[in-house]
């Protein structure tokens, strides 16, 4: 057994919502009781193309470790087509953090309805699981911070 | 003209007479059928199993080979129209058939669905036109009664060999036309003969050709032609009906007035001359 | 994985056909003309796979009273297309050993001069390794 | 800076059990802006939102956060509290400590750590709210509808009849849509055009409804409430005003070889016409397509036979320019080709028809006045076979993958109807399923098996196969007899799919309402808005939306009007105030905005500004409040950050991605 | 450098120079300006001047026809001058403007996007046969350099003469072009009101080979190479500068929307981010112009972030070059139902 007990690794995690179908998914998984860890929050946005990706980078340089945007199903978007958009941009996105070397299991879009609580829950446990897995965000931070 | 033709293993042997007749035809018509060097049986029938490769090859290779020349690539039997067609369908639309198939080809190109596929028909009516096929008719079939029998081969499944509407096909009826004869339209055109299971199932492949024949005479056909061998052989089996049955090439051969020059002719020919 | 799951698996490869797409019309067997020959029915196939019952069906007189002529394949509205089922359940006969149908001496006995060579040749194809 | 006040709710327990409230309350106040936490049992009950206001008043606060449950829940509880206390509605913010928080973790401590951070980045968004009020516009009391079917009818006269002006807009020369080509319906075996004239009389005679036939919509601009529409009245060739309806230019025309559309091209009608007789208006338009004297300039008949000089031929298109609150689709349905359907050799075989064909063949003023006979010879049938689902329920390419829902009940209205006119007919139903869920449906269907002997076989028809006595032979299969049958038959009846009016598409666009692949109309909420569009001020009205039947259509049609109603009712619409803004001094008027903009709310428009002293026109963007939705679409498209939305604004966002992140 | 060794003799050198010159696109374009200036066409002309440098000549309008004496057009005018048409576009009278097969591209994207004015702008499509990349002359050890012949030339002629302080040395001319022309989109002008001088499409390397090398290395690798690349950034912003899709009137890199404003200097964020983000906006907009790469001081190679987003789109929506046509909506604003779901990204691994 080392010296110092290794702490638990616990980590940050942003969920961006969408108003109408994910956050009342995360609603419904609330009055389910369908437990995920308490490292991920949720932000509401109205639509998932309301999903800047200075936002998803921000959260990074903030020190979050994983991202996670949450819309409608592609066909259900309340504002008819705002996921569309939204799934484009996220896959450039995170192809592109892929490319430069950022994991690409630290960024995820899940659609969930506002009936799948489950769903979400899921999710989330599994989403959580993958950082973990992964451990502390640092390339981002260290993109252009060389060790010389 | 130039194009690549398939003739195909029974073309060889049993029915030469339909290959001669088209080569023929083609020249009168303005053009020329050069056979593929060295192709191989394509099988006979097209498999199914979506895992099977090796049994596509023979196709594949007669396809590259028309690919290679430039050339659209002629068929004449139905059943190999039927299996190249698909096959090359597999080859230009299905990744895993394609990447396969270019494995064990080891070609200097991949091969990759590019040929152009015809049926000698598709020849007359999308190439030549039935209109100008008309023109070059000196002996035409005036006042003859012909039903055309299509079989399964040549229609279906229809989105891959789109030769024409699979359930109500016109072009050998435009054919018919063409060569100044009556098409006589009757349900059983598109029916199956018994096709493969004649050999084993005889009985069975006897009772289809029966419809076809009483389906065709009851409409008034005075004869029926058709494309395949297979077909032939089976209707002709059958003889309740008791119509004759020729190869549409005979009926083009003797419309354009070239059956002599087809030297090798048949007992039929007599027959059809006379016609 | 059971024997019998194996070989329903393996026939939903081989043919590509996904029976749950079925809703059970009978167009299939509306349209086939060797229905009468057969013992399982062109419609029926569909659940003979679900149902994980193949051995029934590569035993089923059909596989051989299919005339391939692809009318199931078609006209089914759902995409289904049995005629590739039963083309599958007798690839996988043919493949075992011992699986032909038609042995050579058998052939001969079959052949009259007028037989086309394709007629010959899609035999071995169809009922031979 | 913001003066915030904090409001923990312990929500009883639900959240008081696993999350520490008086420690966040605690920890709020040390949150920049915060002057103000409180923690309490039930925030959202009268007492609880006493103490806000109370709060609000007393300590002069500029927001408010509230830590409770969703805000889908309780949101609009507490902006109503904190308006009636004085502060702009939008400058509340709730953070969800129950559902995404006490709910679903059991451990108190790390409970209380994520309520703290969700109330710190509400705090910390509500530190860049801005009040916000919605706009108003204003509403036109008329309301439009488009298609003048039973829909459309009954819609516009629930309109009218609460007293708001409504136009029928229908392409034919006559309103009365599809259920007027109709013999009989079903349940109950009314005459159709016994109950469809009276209605579409009193549509006519009614003071408030004017109907445009033989007319189209041409350009829709503008919004919910205020919608600007050009109507195309094409040229009738008639004098509305003059015309008589006597009939006689319609006798005595001389082309009389054109299809009628009326009886599905089962017979013929003259150039000029009314499509029946009980057509409204009861004025002939003349089909110039098919009419001598403007095909060739000589003949001029029926302007010579009329008494009342009616005939114009020198008439014009007309384009009638006119404003709407609400506009009401209605555009129905037709019949699928069936081309791609030769199996049953409906191109083949005149006695193959379709169950709209056959409704003209039973129609007393149908082609055959009425009399069912084949239309080969004219001999009466003694084998009649229906087949169900064609193209119907198809995942392949040729149909249409839904049920077309009202073809069972159709069909078994045809073979009761037959089987009781002419008992020595057989008839025999091919179906896969019958379905019947419907008041007095599934009784009506056993009423044609029990009492009228109808043969129902369950199992789809493979092929019908003309035979050389002009009969025909249906081959078919028994799936529960487990047989294949071979029907001989005289007549051959096919339920072919219905499909929504192929001209919707283009309506739809010019709406801006969204349509699905099948060209159905989609709706704003499947479930709990299935009568509006999703776009503001668009409502539906019958098959556009989907299949139905009569019954159905009218209470949808009902349903569309109430919320058409309830718009015109309003002299002005609030708008969301959460909408897309676009900064002047940042905008590129590059366009991309409007490309993802789902309402068509984005426009351009050429502006001088003063950017820092540079005076110059630019081509900006601007948001029209009244369509805009808030959905966002545009703010992420924007490269320079000008469009942004507020209540959702990119600093607002920022900032609470931050405080969870901190 | 067996090439260098090669001299040409005085006589010949000179020769050679009077028939280049007599056949320049330089002349013609000079001449043919002149012309349009007198007749009142067009009020000024864009093109390029001299720079103090011979390898570095500046875009530069000139407004008179004695002016144009200092024009000049050769191979190192590789400047881009689609995005000068916007300040352009505001003043009076047309603009005549010399754009290269590849800044058509952009100047139909600016169209596109309203940004110029097709109707203030006539343009010249002026031949090219690839433009040069002074750093990789330099990179055959070449120094000291004066003045360089061969890079007007119109003819397929394939060798630089160069004079240097120590000596005259020659290089091939394929050897020292700009990366962006091994991987030309082709000689054709997407726009002109008239063409002088001949094109040559002078493509010869697969555009996403480096991309694809990139995707091949392991995460690591791939972070280590980026690491490596933007850590010599200096946030000198010359290819936000010099970029025809970065046409903001101002930047958000600069404005308070996003808090990136005036805190650079506190938080390294804005400047690890800038470089993703940027080529985040102008995906689907950047038409490959390479101007990036081309300006950077430091060297870094930022046309691959650009060119990793055209992949990725030609491979996930379809076959796309922006500025190829006037299609209102790109890449980023349309969609199919049917798109890949963005976890194809994890899945590709």
């Amino acid at each position: 057994m080392s010296i110092e007990a290794k702490e638990e690794f616990r980590p940050k995690i942003v969920a961006f919502c969408c108003n109408w179908c994910s956050y009342a998914g995360a609603d419904l998984a609330g009055s389910s009781r369908l437990s995920y860890p308490a490292d991920v929050k949720i932000i509401r946005v109205p639509c998932s193309c309301r999903v800047n990706p200075m936002f998803i980078l921000r959260a990074f340089e903030k020190g979050a470790d994983g991202v996670i945007i949450c819309g409608c199903h592609p066909g259900d978007c309340h504002y008819t087509t705002g996921n569309f958009y939204a799934r484009r941009r996220m896959t450039l996105l995170f192809s592109m953090l892929d490319f430069i070397g950022v994991e690409s299991g630290r960024t995820r879009v899940e659609w969930v309805s506002a009936a799948e609580g489950v769903k979400f829950s899921a999710t989330m446990n599994e989403f959580v699981e993958k950082i973990r897995s992964l451990g502390k965000n640092v390339r981002l931070e260290d993109l252009r911070c060389q060790n010389v | 003209m130039k194009y690549s033709y398939y003739p195909g293993c029974t073309l060889r042997n049993k029915a030469k007479a339909l290959d001669d007749y088209a080569r023929a035809s083609a020249l009168a018509l303005g053009f020329e059928l050069e056979e593929i060097s060295e192709w191989q049986c394509c099988g006979g029938v097209y498999p199914l199993g979506s895992d099977e490769i090796a049994t596509k090859l023979s196709s594949v290779r007669a396809l590259n080979a028309a690919k290679e020349k430039g050339q659209d690539l002629v068929t004449l039997c139905s059943a190999c129209h039927h299996v190249i067609k698909r096959v090359n369908d597999d080859m230009k639309n299905v990744e895993d058939i394609r990447t396969r198939a270019n494995n064990y080809m080891a070609l200097e190109e991949p091969y990759a669905g590019e040929t152009t596929v015809l049926h000698f028909l598709e020849v007359l009516r999308d190439r030549v036109g039935f209109d100008r096929l008309k023109e070059k008719v000196v002996h035409p079939f005036t006042g003859k009664r012909i039903g055309a029998y299509y079989g399964c081969l040549l229609l279906r499944p229809g989105r891959i060999l789109e030769f024409d509407n699979p359930e109500n096909p016109r072009i050998m009826e435009d054919f018919i036309r063409a060569i100044g004869a009556e098409p006589v339209l009757y349900p059983y055109r598109n029916e199956c003969c018994g096709g493969y299971v004649s050999l084993k199932e005889a009985e069975l492949a006897k009772g289809m050709c029966d419809k076809i024949h009483k389906s065709a005479s009851g409409f008034g056909a005075d004869m029926l032609i058709t494309a395949c061998p297979l077909c032939m052989y089976n209707l002709n089996k059958s003889q309740t009906g008791g119509l004759p049955v020729y190869y549409f090439t005979e009926l083009l051969a003797r419309a354009l007035g070239v059956c002599e020059a087809c030297g090798n002719s048949r007992e039929e020919d007599g027959e059809v001359t006379s016609l | 994985m059971t024997a019998q799951k194996k070989q329903a698996e393996q026939i939903k490869e081989i043919s590509g056909v996904n029976p749950l797409k079925c809703m059970k019309c009978g167009k299939c067997s509306a349209s086939c003309p060797s229905y009468n020959e057969m013992d399982i029915k062109p419609h029926q196939f569909v659940s003979y796979v679900i149902n994980e019952d193949i051995e029934a069906l590569v035993h089923s007189k059909s596989l051989w009273k299919c005339l391939s002529c692809f009318a199931c394949i078609e006209r089914c509205p759902r995409d289904v297309k049995p005629g590739k089922l039963i083309d599958a359940a007798r690839q996988l006969v043919v493949r075992k050993k011992g699986g032909d149908y038609l042995s050579p001496d058998e052939m001969a006995q079959l052949l009259d001069p007028e037989i086309p060579q394709q007629l010959l040749v899609s035999a071995f194809r169809r009922y031979r390794r | 800076m913001q003066r915030v006040g904090v409001f923990v709710c312990h929500c009883g327990s639900n959240i008081a059990a696993t999350v520490d409230v008086k420690k966040v309350a605690e920890m709020a106040l040390m949150e920049p802006g915060v002057v103000h936490a409180e923690d309490y049992q039930y925030m959202c009950s009268e007492a609880g939102q006493a103490r806000i206001q109370e709060a609000i008043r007393e300590k002069q606060l500029t927001g408010i956060v509230v830590c409770s449950c969703s805000p889908r829940m309780h949101e609009t509880t507490f902006r109503t509290a904190a308006q009636r206390a004085g502060l702009n509605p939008y400058m509340v913010e709730i953070a969800n400590i129950r559902e995404h928080c006490s709910w679903i973790h059991k451990d108190m401590e790390e409970a209380t750590k994520k309520a703290v951070l969700l109330m710190r980045a509400a705090v910390a968004k509500v530190n860049l709210n801005t009040p916000l009020r919605p706009g108003e516009s204003r509403v036109t009391k008329r309301a439009l509808v488009i298609g003048g079917g039973i829909a459309g009818i009954q819609t516009a006269l629930d309109i009218a009849d609460a007293g708001y002006e409504v136009d029928i807009v229908e392409k034919t020369p006559s309103i009365g849509g599809r259920m007027s080509q109709l013999d009989k319906t079903f349940p109950t075996l009314d005459c159709s055009a016994c109950i469809l004239t009276p209605k579409m009389v009193e549509a006519n005679a009614h003071e408030r409804i004017t109907i445009y036939t033989y007319s189209e919509v041409e350009k829709v601009t503008g919004f919910v409430g205020d919608f600007t529409v050009d109507i195309r009245k094409k040229a009738r060739s008639v004098d509305m005003n003059k015309c008589t309806g006597c009939g006689v230019c319609q006798e005595k025309c001389p082309s009389k070889k054109t299809p009628s559309e009326f009886n599905r091209g089962l017979s013929t009608r003259s150039a000029i016409y009314t499509p029946f007789a009980q057509a409204i208006p009861n004025v002939p338009v003349i089909d110039r397509e098919h009419c001598i004297k403007f095909q060739t300039g000589k003949c001029g008949v029926c302007a010579k036979v009329c008494q009342a000089g009616a005939i114009d031929y020198e008439q014009k298109d007309e384009i009638i320019t006119q404003k709407y609150g609400a506009i009401v689709v209605a555009t129905g349905f037709d019949m699928i080709r069936l081309d791609d359907y030769d199996e049953y050799a409906y191109s083949q075989s005149k006695d193959v028809v379709t169950s709209l064909e056959l409704e003209r063949i039973m129609n007393a003023a149908g082609p055959t006045k009425g009399h069912l006979e084949r239309l080969s010879d004219g001999k009466a049938p003694k084998e009649i076979v229906f087949i169900q689902c064609v193209g119907s329920r198809c995942a392949d390419n040729r149909g249409k993958s839904y049920c077309s829902k009202i073809c069972c009940m159709y069909t078994a209205k045809h073979a009761m109807l037959i089987r009781d006119k002419y008992p020595d007919v057989n008839v025999t139903v091919f179906y896969i399923d019958v379905r019947t869920p419907g008041k007095n449906f599934d009784e009506f269907y056993r009423r044609a098996v029990e009492e009228y002997g109808v043969n129902y076989i369950k199992g789809q028809v493979g092929k019908v196969i003309p035979q050389p006595d002009g009969r025909l032979l249906v081959q078919g299969v028994d799936l529960i007899d487990n047989r294949q049958i071979l029907k001989e038959a005289d007549m051959v009846v096919l339920a072919a799919a219905i499909e929504p009016d192929p001209d919707v598409r283009k309506i739809a666009t010019m709406l801006t309402a969204s349509i699905d692949t099948n060209n159905f109309l989609t709706e704003a909420h499947a479930k709990l808005r299935p009568v509006e569009s999703p776009t503001a001020g668009i409502f539906l009205s019958g098959v556009c939306q989907g299949p139905k039947d009569i019954p159905e259509t009218v209470s949808q049609a009902g349903a569309a009007a109430v919320k058409a109603i309830g718009l015109l009712a309003k002299d002005k619409l609030l708008t969301n105030p959460c909408t897309a803004h676009s900064d002047e001094l940042l905008c590129n008027g590059c366009s991309q905005c409007a490309n993802v903009c789902p309402y068509g709310a984005i426009s351009y428009e050429d502006r001088q500004v003063n950017d820092h002293g540079i005076r110059e026109v630019r081509r900006i963007a601007v948001v029209n409040d009244a369509l805009c939705q808030g959905c966002g679409a545009c703010t992420v498209t924007c490269p320079s950050g000008a469009m942004d939305l507020q209540g959702f604004s990119n600093r607002q966002i920022l900032a609470e991605v931050d405080a969870l992140c901190r | 450098m067996p090439e260098c060794v090669k001299t040409m003799s005085q006589a010949e050198r000179e020769i050679h120079l009077m028939t280049a010159q007599q056949q320049t696109t330089q002349t013609q374009v000079v001449n043919r300006a002149k012309e349009l200036l007198a007749d009142g066409t067009v009020a000024r002309v864009l093109g390029w001047k001299a720079g103090e440098l011979p390898y570095a000549p500046q875009p530069a309008y000139f407004e008179k026809e004695e002016d144009l004496e200092e024009f000049v057009y050769n191979g190192f005018c590789g400047a881009n001058l689609s995005k000068y048409m916007i300040e352009a576009s505001k003043l009076d009278g047309k603009t005549l403007v010399c754009l290269k097969p590849c800044d058509t591209y952009s100047f139909r994207q600016l169209m596109k996007e309203h940004r110029v004015d097709r109707e203030k702008a006539y343009i010249i499509g002026v031949g090219c046969k690839g433009k040069l990349d002074i750093e990789k002359i330099k990179a055959q050890g070449i120094k000291g350099i004066q003045s360089i012949q061969g890079a007007e030339r119109t003819d397929d002629a394939d060798t630089l003469t160069i004079q240097t302080l120590y000596g005259e040395r020659t290089c091939a001319y394929a050897d020292v072009m700009l990366e962006r022309c091994h991987v030309c989109k082709g000689k054709e002008h997407m726009i002109f009101d008239e063409l002088i001088g001949e094109s040559r499409d002078t493509k010869d390397r697969d555009r996403f080979a480096q991309v694809k090398e990139i995707e091949a290395m392991t995460p690591g690798e791939r972070f280590a190479f980026f690491q490596k690349e933007l850590s010599r950034c200096i946030r000198c912003n010359a290819c936000r500068n010099v970029c025809p899709a970065c046409s903001c009137r101002k930047c958000v890199f600069d404005s308070s929307q996003f808090d990136s404003a005036q805190k650079a200097n506190a938080d390294p964020f804005e400047e690890k981010m800038f470089h993703i983000i940027r080529a985040f906006h102008v995906a689907g907009r950047c038409t490959d112009c390479g101007e990036c790469s081309r300006v950077c001081p430091q060297g870094i190679p930022l046309h691959l972030f650009n060119r990793k987003f055209i992949k990725d789109i030609n491979e996930f929506y379809g076959e796309y070059q922006a500025g190829a046509d006037l299609e209102p909506r790109g890449p980023l604003t349309s969609y199919v139902f049917e798109d890949v779901e963005p976890g194809i990204v994890a899945e590709r691994g």
